[in-house]
């Protein structure tokens, strides 16, 4: 359909990331999109080491935002315990690397995090989805996922609670998670503090360009219909159960390599990334940035946090007020989020610009497709 | 194997890599940044995060005010190697999160030269790490469950072996050796309770019951039936937190004030004696290192200048006065050191340091970074009057037995009691 | 001794049985009612806990403090309703998201605006003869199963009852039957809410009273309205029973915390099995014989 | 006793009513006939209240009710049967009736139990919940509850549809005994041609928002006259 | 669940697989029971490939739950389903819409949130290769009278749109057999006009066979090859509509005596 990125330079390159499901498909979209990149990359070059540190935590926190807004917003599946599986995946981490501190331990612990949230994400997935647990169930379902992780790890003190060399140390979390590394035997990088900010910010950039594609795909559209109407969609033949499985557990997984750069980034995982305050973050940032716009939640998060850190270091404590308040405006006055507002926004005043507001081709016949 | 060496830790050189690090790739980036966001200044910085907010408000302002007391005091006489010593203090309102960002903007932003953080241990876990990879200074004053090992740190508070060596073998004195253990649900609950299983079996006496609470529990029904049906001599409660201070009015309530309870965390921390109409906390005995109703001269006086300080404070605790005292050991340790370089002043604080502290005098022990404390069993009666019996000082035995020498090897590790003794 | 022992189950169930009642009522009755997850639930009962706790102090006698708490609560939850949660009637996903907020902000400016601490009330009552506990408890389970009474008997006996319940099924419909239904909506959030209040009320001499003494009732509460379904008496009953039962059990035998695992294990269970909760079960069950008549 | 003059109304932004005027005397049937989408269920809910108007008046029994809530106007003695055989489906049929007593607090309401002796399959199920009865019971619940208030002016929107034709001759008769016996006034709008001709003595053709014409004897009964108006 | 009841009743003309060549679908003693009582019993149904079938009844005779047991969202407490010869019982929903068998709902359920040609692209990619997407999408739109329409939100249709629309995206999927629930519900009689048009030319052109659940009985008269009453949960008379018409007992248990 010539809506999907008929002009432009590199069209045949933005082809596969575009199409009606996301927002953005204009090369002034792209360009900006690689600006914002850009400024990200050269904030450690800006403000020091510092902003990488601090900066990562964002990033991190953008995955696990977009984890969300992908389950959410593309397949109406509304999950409050996101952070399960963002803690599960820092924990299952720390548990391997502590073990096997050697190159191919760390990267063999990168991979079994994400596996086993990964995993976790399908089994929890299977087991509602399979069992009819529907709307707002797997909304209270997950939530008290996330809650009985919260109350388990915190009483997992003792000595009774440690696997190898790792302890998962209750309360007081688990500490001396080692730093990420890539590699085999002896060849290998290990990703410093520079590197680990790089490493989230592509993680990040790479995730969000696979989820794009994803939802821009043949299944995107399946998870598209599953969202709008379950029954009609399984009337087509669309095995909707499964597709929410798998959409969940890609959600899983998005949200366990949040994790894994998280607990990294800190050294350290705590029971805390399960409470209840914690959960509510990616639902603040995805109802705000809006849930259907995977750039939205990032945006949403990074700002979100940032004031939130702001606001910290100033010793405020009209943080959470904030936020909560926040939450509250935005749901009632654009439920849609801020970026689906701001695209229309930005499509009127094209339409206005446009001297011939025409409504673009209709679906032209194969032959006639000529870009 | 209690100790864990790692052959991979934070921000280290990997040892078996051949490969460099992505860090030095990028030449430009260093500590300092291009636009200079650092702070001019040149003045000495300490950096005081205490909770004024949140679950740990109730101790954490009095630690806030008692540091900044200490400082206004030393800065007002001539301050630290004659430099008037700045305070970044921002409230971290009991959040670990708050903690790591606020710790990190120390570090990066302020330089600080040296920190006092936290109340809970997670708190210190928390920040543990980056304190370790940037070799920070720090004060850690809480009473906790000991072990604590760390080249930068400096655990200042009474161990869990100090306070339940004060106060377990007074009760097995006074009122017989069936103890019933009811402790929160979390590391230090739980390492509490090995010890007093350890101090119980060194002096003959047995744990008949054990139990241990969710920290956001408040009903304890089911705990004071099963203590009933137990029937010990006494309770060793250490219970922590407001919610489980629920504990001492259904002990009202149920009629269990004729079983005296010892604790090494009530009343010193919380004022649960005083928050608490009587007699809900009648027989109640604490091991301590301080609180505020100590009748001592020295101790009189401070507690008139800190009411002076801060006219609607409500309670000095026993990690306050910590914080106070450290502040002292840290002005001595500059001075001795004749520096603010943090390797420096470390080197300072293990040369055998001594102050007289509101408890008395303290000495800090060079090879654990720990302090020899003045125990003391505090009682509290039916109207919640406070009474002590007489101090005796307590060694931090525990880590100088597990073999912890800082002065000889910069370690970064936290030992557990159970590898040690049988009992735990 | 089994004489006893049983005993102590009893009073245990009775505890656990009571506490589940109260915590979840209020929520139930929004719930189903309304089709509104109210997750600032805990913090109505917050709102009933203060109202209670500095009422007392300002020597109120505690019956009438507690009152105070009750209808306090009823009034917040009326302006809330009238300010923020009448836009939320069939937005059930939105509704949630929003009550969360108003939780987060509520609980923050609690800590903000009261410090960390209220002063507290001591239990009254003395404590029971044969079994170990206050007497108090028992006055909890009577006060528990007397609102389920009068809440059955509001509903289905009063002609409030029938209009609420026709508003909620069919507003429009209702309302040319000469309903005010914004009137309705009201009034049944001011129920809910003045029933979170009476729980916040009842447990403030019991529980400590901090910023984050709702999250204290929110698991269960949650747990069980899931687990009982739509229908506000039949669901609250018959979850709060499971639940208790669950929860009562384990705790005797392996400890309070390995009680609440095992209610919440209970609880995801019993999702699982029926997705729409106990009372979801009925209805389908009732449904399949409409449908073959 | 009707009147309703220059009625404007929307739905969203799209106009659906642009001008309708209707009368209806005390004691008539009046049905309202078009095809779908003209109109007809948004004229009966601005009639009850149910949606505002934006321009127009509507008078009742001499007063303007224009800008009253339908509660109001229910309290005056509108009633009004919803399209779709609307019941409460969870309450069980005496609660559904109990519930027209709402509408009228005085003592010259129906006692339920009259209703009975219009509709005894009622009697016969008052305890079983309305929503587990087949669609005639719930019409004929429908009617009766409104006829528990007593009112004056009964509103019916499309009382065929949805209904198997057996069913819908049956409510045809029981209108017109309520409208004898009673004295109730009918006003209702439909779109079946059976209905219409059966039930009204006078009915408006509407489309596009305006009424078009108003038939009569002859007209009314000739079934070409009446299909004009349904079809094309 | 197939099951080896032996009272299930045999129909001559299946042979041992159940299969009959020109029947599209065939039940066989379909049986489904909700708690007791009996919603649809022991029904043996058949429809051949190209046939406009219309069921009617009284409320409660059952059609909904025969047609629910025939896509697969509810299972039979006894009997089989065949469909093109092979045996599809217990199958679920979306395995049998593979099979070609789609369904059209009563009320019009097209993705409200999605253009016309997004709504369209849900059924089609699951028939049709990408490259073929747009052409595809052109002769659906064309052929229901969409063209126009193709980037408004369907949401924004007007009613008889979505009707159309929404037999366009059951068309989109190619199907052998459509099962439709009171399509002509609420429209007026020129749109009613227009779909029974469209529904003879899916069945005569097409070659579909269609199941329709109807009330408007002159819908039914103009449509229908067929007819099947149900009452009671099992068919109560078969045939043409003329003979439908004129059985007293069907006036008597649903017609009334107007028609």
């Amino acid at each position: 359909m010539s809506v999907e990125s008929g002009d432009g330079p590199f069209a045949a390159l933005r082809r596969p990331f575009e199409g009606p499901n996301t927002m953005g498909n204009s090369p002034a979209f792209w360009l900006g999109l690689a600006v914002a990149v850009a400024v990200l990359a050269a904030m450690p070059v800006l403000f020091g080491l510092y902003a990488a540190e601090v900066g990562a935590v964002f990033l991190a926190y953008a995955l696990l935002g977009m984890s969300l807004a992908f389950i959410w917003g593309y397949c109406g599946i509304l999950s409050f315990g996101q952070v399960a599986f963002f803690g599960v995946a820092g924990y299952a981490f720390g548990i391997v690397a502590i073990n096997a501190a050697t190159l191919t331990g760390l990267t063999v612990a990168l991979l079994a995090a994400i596996a086993v949230s990964t995993v976790f994400a399908a089994a929890l997935g299977y087991f509602m989805f399979y069992g009819g647990v529907r709307d707002v169930y797997v909304t209270i379902l997950t939530l008290v996922v996330a809650l009985v992780l919260y109350t388990f790890m915190g009483q997992t003190a003792g000595g009774e609670w440690t696997i190898g060399d790792a302890r998962l140390g209750g309360f007081n979390g688990m500490s001396g998670v080692p730093d990420l590394a890539v590699g085999v035997g002896s060849t290998g990088v290990e990703i410093g503090l520079l590197g680990h900010y790089y490493v989230t910010l592509g993680a990040l950039v790479a995730t969000y360009l696979g989820l794009r594609a994803l939802v821009n795909s043949q299944f995107g559209y399946a998870m598209v219909a599953t969202r709008e109407d379950e029954d009609r969609t399984a009337m087509f033949g669309y095995d909707t159960t499964f597709i929410k499985l798998v959409v969940f557990t890609i959600g899983g997984a998005v949200a366990g390599l949040g994790g894994v750069l998280f607990t990294t980034q800190n050294n350290y995982v705590d029971p805390s990334v399960f409470g209840i305050t914690a959960a509510a973050l990616p639902v603040v940032w995805a109802s705000v940035g809006g849930r259907t716009s995977l750039l939205g939640t990032v945006g949403a998060a990074l700002a979100i946090q940032f004031v939130d850190y702001r606001l910290a270091l100033s010793g405020s404590e009209w943080a959470l007020v904030l936020i909560g308040s926040l939450l509250v405006f935005v749901v009632l006055l654009m439920p849609e989020g801020v970026a689906p507002r701001l695209h229309e926004y930005v499509l009127e005043y094209r339409e206005d610009a446009d001297p011939s507001p025409v409504p673009r081709e209709p679906p032209a016949a194969t032959e006639e497709v000529s870009d | 194997m209690f100790v864990t060496e790692r052959s991979l830790t934070r921000r280290s050189v990997l040892a078996a890599g051949s490969a460099g690090t992505l860090a030095a790739t990028a030449g430009c980036v260093g500590e300092g940044t291009v636009l200079g966001m650092q702070d001019g200044g040149t003045n000495p910085t300490a950096a005081v995060l205490e909770d004024r907010s949140g679950t740990f408000a109730l101790t954490g302002t009095a630690k806030y005010r008692t540091t900044m007391l200490a400082i206004e005091e030393i800065n007002r006489d001539g301050g630290f190697l004659g430099e008037e010593l700045k305070v970044f203090a921002p409230d971290p309102q009991s959040d670990n999160m708050r903690y790591q960002d606020l710790a990190r903007h120390a570090i990066y932003q302020e330089d600080a030269d040296v920190l006092w953080a936290g109340y809970s241990s997670a708190t210190r876990e928390a920040i543990r790490p980056l304190i370790n990879e940037h070799e920070q200074l720090y004060f850690y004053t809480t009473q906790y469950e000991g072990g604590v090992c760390d080249k930068t740190v400096f655990p200042l508070g009474a161990t869990a072996r100090q306070q339940l060596g004060a106060v377990v073998p007074h009760m097995i004195e006074t009122y017989g050796d069936e103890i019933y253990t009811v402790a929160a649900d979390y590391n230090f609950g739980q390492l509490s309770g090995d010890w007093v299983k350890i101090i119980a079996e060194e002096h003959g006496a047995e744990v008949v019951g054990e139990e241990y609470i969710p920290l956001e529990e408040s009903q304890f029904g089911s705990t004071i039936n099963n203590i009933q049906s137990a029937e010990p001599d006494f309770v060793m409660s250490m219970l922590v937190g407001q919610d489980h201070s629920a504990f001492y009015e259904q002990r009202l309530a149920s009629g269990l004030t004729d079983i005296p309870v010892g604790t090494s965390t009530n009343m010193a921390q919380e004022r649960e004696h005083l928050r608490i109409d009587p007699p809900a906390l009648e027989d109640v005995y604490a091991g301590v290192n301080y609180m505020e109703e100590l009748p001592t001269d020295r101790n009189e006086a401070f507690v008139e200048r800190y009411y002076e300080r801060w006219d609607d404070a409500e309670y000095i605790n026993q990690e306050a006065q910590n914080n106070y005292f450290s502040v002292y050991l840290y002005k001595e340790a500059v001075e001795r050191a004749g520096t603010f370089e943090q390797a420096a002043v470390i080197e300072a604080l293990e040369s055998g340091l001594e102050v007289e502290a509101p408890e008395g005098k303290i000495r800090l022990d060079p090879e654990t970074h720990h302090v020899e404390h003045n125990m003391r069993v505090a009682h509290a009666d039916e109207n919640h009057d406070i009474s002590f019996d007489e101090p005796r000082t307590i060694e931090p035995v525990f880590l100088q037995e597990a073999g912890c020498d800082l002065t000889s090897e910069a370690e970064q590790t936290q030992y557990e009691p159970e590898a040690f003794y049988e009992e735990a | 001794m089994a004489g006893a022992g049983l005993l102590n189950f009893g009073f245990e169930f009775v505890e656990i049985f009571a506490f589940i009642v109260l915590a979840t009522v209020g929520l139930a009755v929004i719930f189903g009612m309304m089709g509104i997850i109210n997750l600032a639930h805990g913090e109505f009962i917050l709102v009933g806990a203060y109202a209670t706790t500095f009422a007392f102090a300002a020597s109120v006698p505690l019956p009438l403090a507690m009152l105070t708490g009750v209808v306090l609560t009823a009034v917040y939850g009326l302006v809330l309703e009238r300010l923020i949660i009448r836009h939320l009637y069939g937005r059930l996903l939105d509704s949630m998201v929003v009550t969360w907020g108003i939780s987060l902000v509520m609980i923050q400016l609690t800590r903000i605006v009261f410090g960390n601490t209220a002063p507290g009330i001591g239990i009254p009552f003395g404590q029971l003869p044969i079994v170990d506990g206050p007497v108090y408890y028992l006055v909890l389970a009577v006060v528990a199963v007397g609102v389920l009474g009068g809440l059955y008997a509001l509903f289905m006996w009063t002609d409030f009852g029938i209009r609420a319940r026709a508003t909620m099924q069919d507003e429009a419909t209702a309302r040319s039957m000469g309903v005010d239904t914004d009137r309705m909506y009201m009034s049944t959030f001011a129920v809910g809410s003045g029933l979170a209040g009476l729980a916040g009320a009842l447990y403030a001499p019991v529980m400590t009273i901090t910023p984050e003494y709702g999250t204290g009732f929110l698991i269960e509460a949650f747990v069980a309205v899931v687990v009982g379904g739509a229908s506000v008496l039949v669901g609250t009953v018959l979850a709060s029973g499971l639940l208790g039962t669950v929860n009562a059990t384990v705790t005797n035998v392996a400890g309070t915390f390995m009680g609440q695992v095992a209610m919440l294990i209970a609880a995801i269970v019993a999702i699982r099995l029926m997705p729409d909760g106990i009372t979801g079960l009925l209805a389908d069950w009732r449904e399949s014989r409409g449908e073959s008549q | 006793m009707l009147e309703l003059t220059d009625l404007h109304a929307s739905y969203g932004k799209t106009p659906i009513l642009r001008g309708v005027d209707v009368g209806v005397d005390e004691g008539e049937i009046v049905g309202i006939m078009g095809k779908n989408g003209v109109g007809k269920t948004t004229l009966v809910k601005a009639v009850m209240g149910l949606l505002e108007v934006d321009e127009g008046r509507i008078r009742f029994d001499g007063a303007d009710v224009t800008d009253e809530p339908a509660d109001v106007r229910a309290r005056r003695g509108i009633g009004y049967i919803p399209q779709g055989r609307d019941v409460f489906p969870e309450l069980t049929v005496e609660e559904n009736l109990r519930m027209g007593e709402t509408i009228n607090e005085g003592d010259d309401r129906l006692q339920y139990e009259a209703v009975y002796d219009y509709f005894p399959i009622l009697e016969e199920r008052r305890d079983q919940e309305a929503g587990t009865m087949s669609g005639g019971q719930r019409q004929m619940l429908a009617i009766g509850r409104a006829l528990v208030g007593n009112p004056e002016l009964l509103l019916l929107d499309e009382p065929s549809e949805g209904v198997q034709p057996s069913i819908v001759q049956d409510v045809t008769r029981d209108l017109k005994r309520v409208n004898e016996e009673l004295g109730t006034t009918i006003l209702f709008v439909e779109q079946n041609l059976h209905v219409v001709q059966n039930l009204a003595e006078r009915c408006y053709a509407i489309d596009k928002g305006t009424i078009v014409d108003e038939l009569e004897g002859d007209r009314l009964e000739s079934r070409e006259a009446v299909t004009e108006y349904l079809a094309v | 669940m197939a099951t080896s009841d032996p009272s299930v009743k045999t129909t001559p003309a299946v042979d041992e697989t159940g299969a009959d060549s020109s029947r599209i679908l065939q039940t066989r003693g379909l049986r489904k029971e909700f708690g007791g009582l009996t919603a649809t019993d022991d029904v043996d149904f058949a429809i051949e490939a190209g046939e406009l079938r219309c069921l009617i009844g009284p409320n409660g005779a059952g059609k909904s739950t025969f047609l629910n047991l025939l896509t697969g969202q509810l299972d039979p407490t006894a009997g089989e389903i065949y469909y093109n010869g092979a045996d599809i019982t217990g199958l679920p929903s979306h395995e049998r819409v593979g099979r070609g068998i789609s369904m059209k709902f009563q009320v019009p359920s097209v993705y409200e949130g999605l253009t016309v040609a997004q709504n369209l692209r849900i059924p089609l990619q699951q028939v049709v290769e990408p490259d073929a997407f747009d052409a595809r999408t052109r002769e659906i739109l064309e052929r229901f009278d969409l063209l126009e329409q193709w980037g408004t939100v369907a949401g924004e249709l007007s009613h008889g749109q979505q009707q159309r629309l929404e037999i366009g995206m059951a068309m989109a999927m190619e199907p052998k057999l459509m099962l439709l629930d009171e399509p002509v519900a609420g429209l007026s009689i020129e749109e009613t006009a227009d779909i029974a048009e469209l529904l003879r030319e899916i069945a005569d052109d097409d070659g579909v066979a269609l199941i329709v659940i109807e009330h408007d009985i002159d819908f039914v008269e103009t449509i229908a090859d067929r007819v099947t009453v149900l009452d009671g949960g099992s068919i109560f008379r078969e045939g043409p509509i003329e003979e439908i018409k004129a059985d007293p007992e069907v006036k008597r248990i649903y017609l009334g005596e107007d028609h």
